[in-house]
């Protein structure tokens, strides 16, 4: 038979691979890249990670360019040459005892620091403010007990970003309504598992004001890829604004204005899943929203202050245009706090999607929305149904919802 | 080539699809006899290629053997059977599904078992290769269908009696039974002459009053308490006592601690007769805790005085059914002893009212602690 | 009994001359035709099937797979809506990890394992049949919900309660239950059936410690096998309970805890994990002897590193469950136990390249295969020391970044193990070597492939990029070197170069099944007893049972130490010493008949599965044809009966199943 | 005609010589298979003991379980492993008549556990323990009903062994097939002994 004796190009292949991957492992450390990166740590406990991942990545690497270039010399230097068979040794127990500890011992090094890191992430004795994270298929819910110390005399309640106060070691208690999902902001901790019927704690720090991104990282059907979650940090003179603009009493839009013929649209239509705290009915009566009556895991985003958030639809969709967003992202963290409490204005509504999206909402994100398929949820909704509504309610819709900020 | 064996389980196969065919057309494609029909065809016509798949021999010979064998055609109690089975069908549409799916097992057990050996008698000359060959096609079914008889009379009946008689009486006649069946494998055993004819007499005479007392039993109905059970359960939500005394069922046998501790978002204390409570997270003290809407939450329950008591939890009011009266919504955990932990697990749809506020309470110990639902 | 007479020997075949037509049950006794594959229970005939069959399933994985590239080469895909995207990853999953691997792996155990301890068969010759039509049967039903509403959409880890009746309304996950718990019923009888064949049926002289590496790798998957499948079977039943009869086992709003699944899972998963790498490692411990003409480099340091990899493996499932919420103390244990089990894989690289180290190698496409194995592997071990850390795997979990882990721990690994061992014994099994230019482009497209498909995803995982994501968004994909697009495109054009590899693969099967050129008979002058018989193999395997003096067997009796340069000079050639045997024949060679009862009960038991979806109706037949061939099993005559042979042929020998050698 | 068989396929192929670990290929399967179930009961009982006190709804398990009466079912299924443990020596002597008399009675033993337990489950399920009650209800319903269908197709083992044994058709050792059958059923037994004590008297 033909002998195909590729050892050259083998061994270049071989080490362009192995450069390649460590190279790359190296670079992504320090280049300016997707929100998500895993190496740009922001806070405390995403540092104590990237710590670790210093010490780990290296030894891989080193590891892993030694035994390539020995395995590379032994394919070049014992090629068959034309020398005679070699004697039939079976090996030496001391070089196999050899490397075995050396292996061993490197690991011991690195199971220390992993352990101390470890404890160190599980701390909760220097908790200051607690918030309670919900994961709902595909959205997220976060809601603020009410934390004197923290200047939160009501509690809040919030979907879509999360927002904490810099430099506050904060705690999340996270659970989940329906199915299991992963909270992640990569930037401010690693993910931790938000499980229905459990309460899982993880701690966020951030350094700085700033935006930070995030997504849903355990599979939770069929929206998980547009389960995505934005965390902010303010400074705390920033933040005790937020919190009071949070807990203002509502103010109906006035007579005879657009909106308010929105708020009508709204109170029919929306008002059935989706809470306003505050709103009334025609005769003055409170209007208590019955999600749990139409979706399957019981709650709807609370729009109370809608237009306080840059997204909507689980963080899917912008809130803001194009323009408004990069002004957000891109913002050195002193005037991040300005312009995030903006909120958003009328010339930065991303109005394309949200009248998309209150147009035929399963169109936009998929749900299970068809109340032909909700045979085995008894006609509840998991997602946002198709409402049906006219254009001429959509404008009044998105007229009304500019005045929730 | 098709074989006389598999014609008769062509015809049967054909029978079974127009027989299926048409009651789903007359009766109902959905229910169980369709199925049944559908199955009946669908097995026969699997047998009918399976022997003509198999039957690869010679059908000259076959052709003799059938011949020469029409006039010794022994007599079968198979015919019987089918017809029972047929009765008991019919039966079954005019009453009962149960009896209904039987009298179809029969009906079919009972024609394949008459096919087969009707099919096997006619197979050649030689009686005892015949007896042969119809072991061969069905003896395989012979041994556990047996079985599984023996075995679904004994425990049906057997518990059937026991379900009339009283609970400690369940136990004696258990004990009675086995003991009885137990001297008697020792007695046979040690006394091999008594083999034989009075096996027969004892299984026999074994079979007949379990037969006797089961159906008895069966006609007689459960004992009381059983059915009063079934009546009341007293173990819906609806009849939950949570006050400070024991309750008749809620409170029998309570757990004294509990293995939801992960998901636990806090917990409230009896300390000295008055209660406190502790968020997961937070190390101090709290006078309301806050628990998201429409979502399953459960709350540790720790008592660390010696009396008993119970956690409350209020959940406002709602109405009754249909009615316009109000009435109070809430549950409880069970009495708790000292240094003992039951965990309360409630799921609240709707966000509180500032002004009457859902409340979590211990009778018969001060304070309260406020549940907020954002 | 198929009787296998030798020419030469006095006895006269009996003459049978068939009197009647009989019944629905006997033996079959057909050697030609479709019928001598459909109830065969001869174990190489079971091994090809096995191939086959896997390699079917490779192919529409492999397409699932490219479906789900092409849908993330752009931002936004539209190839796929999330529901058929969901569908994809979940079937891509479970096609290649129970359709593929196992079986494929089952493939060469079943076909080399009994050659290489110089066994005629396997213990159980029926039982072996039963688990390839099982296995079958499973995949069909796991294949057939496509058709039928929808396939499993949950993940192949299908974590409740995702995967409960309420969040995953079609029937899916029903079909992918029953599926799998019937593969797994496949899988138990295999495992047990070839612990049993290793440890009850060496040819004489071959202890333990004498048997070829791939055999002990086996055998430890095997074991692994045994104490894995029914733990997974348990949480099937409970999801399975909970689906169609109102369970409540993860229903939260009972107080049910959805980690009980997780845990259940992953013990299963994790040696699952080991199960299908351990048969690749034996295949290449077998390779790389051969062409490196050395004897693996501490025989006995691979065999023990590789049964305490299975046995560690069992104790370090919760490192799948890091982000899962369990208590820091558990993580930290579970943490250091996974770093504890890079210790016997690091030493089984060490001894692979030991094994060349002061040798001779020869290049071959098998080879070429195997030493991708062993530096690709090496990459995917490192990237798995990375998560082993706990909290780094905390920001690294459920990413591509894992993706790229366990593909090159899988594709480097296990799928270039399957290849060389392709190449290395297709000669055995067929008698014609594989094409080995063919093969050069086979393993160029597949290294290249493999490497541009899954290197970027370390990128792409570090770079934030979850799993599982039906699409991804321009807005999160960042700029620069490193931006998700970039790489996302690379990584759809690498998966294309990879199925152009396994095409030159298919091509060159084809090519080879048409020439006419016979291979010889020890092509690769190899070490172990499956080439001390024909290629193929006589369906007796071994003329005379062979009896074992050394490690790698063959090889001695081949080779003798120069004294004096402490080099081999070859004694004697293989050909002839393949030769000697058959003229040394055992005559009386007893083989077992078919059966029918392995298919049938196979068929019985997928009716019995689909009942759960279709109805007790169904069930009922199902139970019925279980039951039944199961007696018929048990009742069935060891010989088929005399008169049920089929006519003589020409030559008056119809007893002859078995082709003479 | 069927007498003819000798010896079983599953043998043939090392009919005639020693295995090399000296036990038969049945025997050590057999053994393989148990330690399997070992596993799937080991999950089961894990999975009853995880839910046990998980009891939002229905009886809590102390309330329902009726000790006395599962002792006696309990000491029935030990005393048939002594039946059992009879029938294989008979069948070891060759003693066809005494190996049919045991087996039955081991079977018809068996039998009346399983009535017990039919019995049980209906008074459980009258006295408001659903399967789907609560996380007690369906753990407890599943482990002990996988117990009862294998004590069930056991008796159906324990019966067709007796059929066969009678018409003489069984194939291979018979003495073997009797104690394989019992190392099933020995199995069974030990199984029973241990969810008896995890399940009925520890105390959740």
């Amino acid at each position: 038979m033909d002998t195909v004796s590729p050892v050259k190009s083998l061994t270049r292949r071989i080490s362009t691979t192995v450069a390649g991957v460590a190279g790359a492992v190296v670079l992504a450390g320090c280049a300016q890249n997707a929100p998500q990166d895993t190496w740009k740590p922001k806070g405390d406990n995403a540092q104590m990670i990237y710590s670790l991942d210093k010490l780990v990545f290296p030894i891989a690497g080193i590891v892993g360019v030694l035994v390539s270039a020995l395995a590379g010399y032994i394919f070049v230097k014992f090629r068959d040459k034309g020398q005679a068979i070699p004697a039939q040794s079976h090996g030496k127990p001391i070089v196999e005892i050899v490397l075995t500890i050396v292996p061993a011992l490197i690991l011991t090094v690195v199971g220390v620091f992993t352990f101390r890191t470890i404890m160190d992430l599980a701390e909760t004795q220097d908790t200051e403010m607690i918030i309670n994270v919900t994961g709902q298929q595909w959205w997220w819910e976060y809601d603020y007990p009410a934390q004197a110390d923290q200047g939160i005399t009501q509690p809040i309640i919030t979907s879509g970003q999360l927002v904490i106060p810099e430099d506050t070691n904060v705690l999340l208690r996270e659970t989940s309504r329906d199915v299991i999902h992963s909270f992640w902001i990569p930037a401010l901790n690693g993910k931790k598992d938000a499980v229905p019927g459990r309460i899982h704690l993880l701690r966020m720090q951030a350094d700085q004001p700033g935006i930070y991104a995030g997504q849903c990282t355990e599979f939770c059907g069929l929206s998980h890829a547009n389960m995505r979650m934005e965390a902010i940090a303010l400074s705390k003179e920033d933040f005790a604004k937020w919190v009071a603009n949070q807990q203002k009493p509502y103010t109906a839009p006035a007579e005879g204005t657009l909106a308010k013929e929105g708020e009508g649209v709204f109170i029919n239509q929306c008002a059935r899943c989706h809470q306003v705290n505050g709103i009334k009915d025609a005769n003055g009566k409170a209007i208590i929203s019955a999600p749990d009556e139409n979706v399957y895991s019981g709650a709807a985003p609370n729009l109370t202050t809608l237009m306080t958030r840059n997204t909507f639809a689980g963080a899917m969709f912008d809130m803001v245009n194009q323009k408004c967003r990069a002004d957000v992202w891109d913002a050195k963290s002193e005037d991040f706090g300005a312009k995030y409490l903006a909120g958003v204005t009328e010339d930065c509504l991303n109005e394309k999607n949200l009248r998309a999206w209150l147009r035929n909402a399963p169109a936009m994100k998929p749900m299970y929305a068809d109340p032909a398929k909700l045979e085995k949820t008894n006609g509840l909704y998991r997602g946002m149904p198709n409402l049906g509504l006219t254009e001429d309610d959509i404008d009044k819709l998105v007229a009304y919802l500019l005045t929730l900020k | 080539m098709i074989t006389p064996g598999s014609k008769y389980f062509l015809g049967l196969t054909g029978l079974g699809l127009v027989s299926a065919v048409l009651y789903c057309f007359l009766v109902n494609p959905s229910d169980l006899g369709a199925y049944a029909l559908f199955g009946l065809f669908i097995s026969a016509a699997l047998i009918a290629g399976f022997s003509i798949f198999t039957s690869d021999g010679d059908t000259d010979s076959v052709a003799e053997a059938v011949e020469a064998n029409t006039e010794t055609t022994a007599p079968s109690f198979w015919p019987i059977v089918f017809a029972l089975g047929g009765a008991l069908t019919l039966l079954g549409i005019a009453t009962n599904e149960i009896v209904f799916v039987l009298g179809l097992a029969v009906l079919v057990g009972g024609a394949v078992e008459w096919v087969i050996d009707d099919w096997a008698e006619k197979a050649s000359a030689d009686t005892e290769f015949n007896s042969f060959i119809r072991h061969r096609a069905i003896g395989a079914l012979d041994y556990p269908g047996i079985a599984a008889v023996v075995l679904g009379v004994v425990a049906f009946l057997f518990s059937r009696i026991m379900l009339t008689v009283s609970k400690d009486e369940a136990s004696i006649i258990f004990i009675i039974v086995s003991a009885l069946i137990f001297v008697t494998g020792f007695l046979l055993a040690a006394k091999p002459a008594l083999r034989g004819k009075s096996t027969a007499i004892i299984s026999v005479v074994g079979a007949l009053v379990l037969a006797v007392a089961g159906v008895t039993s069966a006609l007689n109905g459960e004992r009381k308490e059983l059915v009063k059970y079934a009546k009341e359960d007293p173990y819906s939500i609806s009849h939950r006592e949570c006050g400070k005394e024991a309750g008749e069922h809620y409170d029998h046998e309570a757990n004294g601690s509990v293995s939801l501790r992960s998901g636990v978002i806090a917990t409230i204390f009896v300390e000295g007769g008055k209660i406190r409570a502790q968020e997961v997270g937070l190390k101090r003290d709290v006078q309301a805790i806050t628990i998201p809407r429409s979502n399953s939450t459960t709350i540790l329950f720790r008592n660390l005085d010696s009396e008993e008591y119970r956690l409350v939890a209020n959940l406002g009011e709602a109405k009754v059914g249909t009615t316009d009266v109000m009435e109070k919504v809430g549950t409880c955990t069970q009495l708790t002893g000292k240094n003992e932990e039951q965990a309360l697990t409630v799921t609240i749809p709707k966000p509180s009212n500032p002004e009457a506020p859902y409340t979590l309470t211990v009778p018969g110990a001060t304070g309260e602690i406020k549940v907020v639902v954002p | 009994m198929a009787i296998i007479e030798r020419p030469g020997t006095s006895t006269t075949p009996v003459v049978v001359t068939p009197q009647q037509t009989l019944g629905a049950v006997k033996r079959p006794v057909a050697t030609k035709g479709w019928r001598e594959w459909l109830f065969t229970v001869d174990h190489k005939k079971i091994g090809i099937m096995y191939g086959v069959v896997a390699m079917v399933f490779f192919i529409i994985g492999g397409v699932e797979a490219l479906l789900i590239r092409l849908q993330l080469a752009m931002p936004d895909g539209q190839i796929l809506s999330a529901d058929k995207y969901n569908q994809m990853f979940t079937m891509h999953a479970t096609t290649m990890v129970f359709l593929f691997a196992m079986p494929m792996a089952g493939a060469f155990a079943n076909y080399f394992l009994p050659l290489q301890i110089g066994a005629r068969d396997v213990a159980f010759p029926r039982i072996n049949a039963l688990s390839l039509w099982l296995l079958i049967i499973g995949g069909l039903v796991l294949n057939a919900s496509w058709f039928l509403g929808g396939a499993a959409d949950g993940g192949w880890f299908m974590y409740a309660p995702n995967s409960g009746p309420i969040f995953s309304p079609s029937h899916g996950v029903d079909f992918w239950v029953i599926g799998l718990q019937i593969a797994g019923v496949a899988s138990l009888l295999g495992s047990i059936n070839l612990i049993v064949t290793v440890l009850n049926m060496r040819a004489p002289g071959m202890s333990l410690m004498k048997m070829p590496v791939f055999t002990w790798m086996i055998l430890v998957v095997q074991f692994l096998l045994v104490f894995s499948l029914p733990v997974i079977t348990v949480a099937l039943v409970l999801l399975m309970l909970q689906r169609s009869y109102g369970a409540t086992f993860f229903d939260v709003s009972q107080g049910a805890d959805p980690l009980l699944w997780q845990h259940l899972f992953w013990i299963f998963g994790h040696p699952e994990v080991y199960v299908l790498i351990l048969p690749a490692f034996g295949i290449i411990s077998e390779v790389l002897p051969t062409f490196a003409r050395k004897p693996l480099f501490g025989y006995p340091f691979v065999v023990f590193s590789g049964a305490s990899i299975g046995l560690v493996g069992f104790g370090v499932w919760a490192h799948h469950m890091f982000a899962s919420g369990l208590g820091p103390v558990s993580v930290a244990v579970f943490s250091v136990a996974t770093m504890a089990i890079a210790i016997p894989t690091g030493v089984k690289i060490f001894n692979w390249l030991l094994t060349m180290w002061g040798g001779k190698i020869w290049y071959t496409t098998a080879m070429n295969f195997a030493i991708g194995l062993v530096v690709l592997f090496t990459i995917g071990g490192l990237s798995g020391v990375t998560h082993s850390v706990a909290p780094s795997d905390t920001q690294q979990t459920d990413t591509y970044y894992i993706v790229a882990h366990f593909h090159y721990v899988l594709f480097g690994g296990m799928v270039f193990g399957l290849f060389s061992g392709f190449y290395y014994w297709w000669p055995k099994v067929f008698g014609k070597m594989l094409n080995e230019k063919l093969g050069a482009w086979n393993f160029w497209f597949m290294v290249i492939g493999m490497n541009m498909t899954f290197g970027p995803m370390h990128i792409l995982g570090l770079q934030g990029q979850p799993r599982r994501m039906y699409v991804w968004t321009e807005a999160r994909a960042g700029e620069g070197f490193f931006n998700l697009g970039f790489w996302n495109l690379v990584a759809s054009i690498g998966s294309f170069i990879l199925a152009v590899g396994v095409l030159f693969f298919l091509i060159n099967v084809v090519i080879t099944a048409r020439s006419k050129q016979q291979a010889p008979l020890d092509p690769w002058d190899a070490r172990t007893l499956e080439w001390l018989t024909t290629s193929p193999p006589k369906a007796h395997n071994f003329d005379r049972i062979p009896v074992v003096h050394h490690l790698d067997e063959f090889f001695h009796r081949k080779y003798e130490e120069d004294t004096a340069t402490h080099t081999m000079k070859k004694v004697a050639e293989g050909e002839d010493l393949v030769r000697a045997e058959g003229d040394a024949a055992d005559a009386h060679i007893h083989l077992p008949s078919p059966s029918y009862w392995p298919i049938l009960l196979s068929i019985g038991v997928g009716l019995l599965g689909l009942g759960v979806v279709y109805g007790i109706p169904m069930m009922v037949i199902g139970f019925a044809i279980t039951l039944f061939s199961a007696y018929g099993w048990v009742l069935e005559p060891s010989v088929a009966e005399e008169i049920d042979f089929e006519p003589s042929d020409n030559d008056g020998n119809t007893k002859e199943i078995a082709p003479l050698g | 005609m069927a007498e003819t068989a000798t010896h079983t396929a599953d043998h043939a192929s090392e009919h005639g010589h020693e295995t090399s670990t000296g036990l038969t290929n049945n025997k050590l399967a057999m053994w393989l298979f148990l330690g399997s179930e070992c596993l799937l009961f080991g999950g089961l009982i894990s999975t009853y003991m995880l839910y046990r006190g998980r009891v939002s709804d229905g009886p809590h398990p102390m309330a329902i379980f009726d000790i006395p009466f599962t002792s006696v079912s309990s000491f029935v299924l030990l005393m048939s492993s002594l039946t059992m443990v009879l029938a294989v020596s008979s069948a070891q002597r060759g003693d066809d008549s005494r190996t049919n008399l045991w087996l039955t009675i081991t079977a018809v033993l068996g039998a009346t556990f399983v009535g017990g337990q039919v019995y049980e489950f209906t008074a459980f399920i009258r006295e408001g323990l659903g399967f789907s009650t609560s996380l007690f209800g369906s753990s407890f319903y599943t482990l002990t009903g996988f117990h009862g269908i294998h004590v069930s197709v056991g008796v159906l083992m324990l019966l067709s062994t007796v059929g066969i044994i009678r018409k003489n058709k069984i194939t291979g050792n018979k003495a073997e097939v009797v104690e394989l059958v019992g190392l099933y059923w020995h199995f069974v037994d030990v199984v029973w002994i241990i969810i008896f004590t995890l399940v009925y008297l520890i105390p959740s």
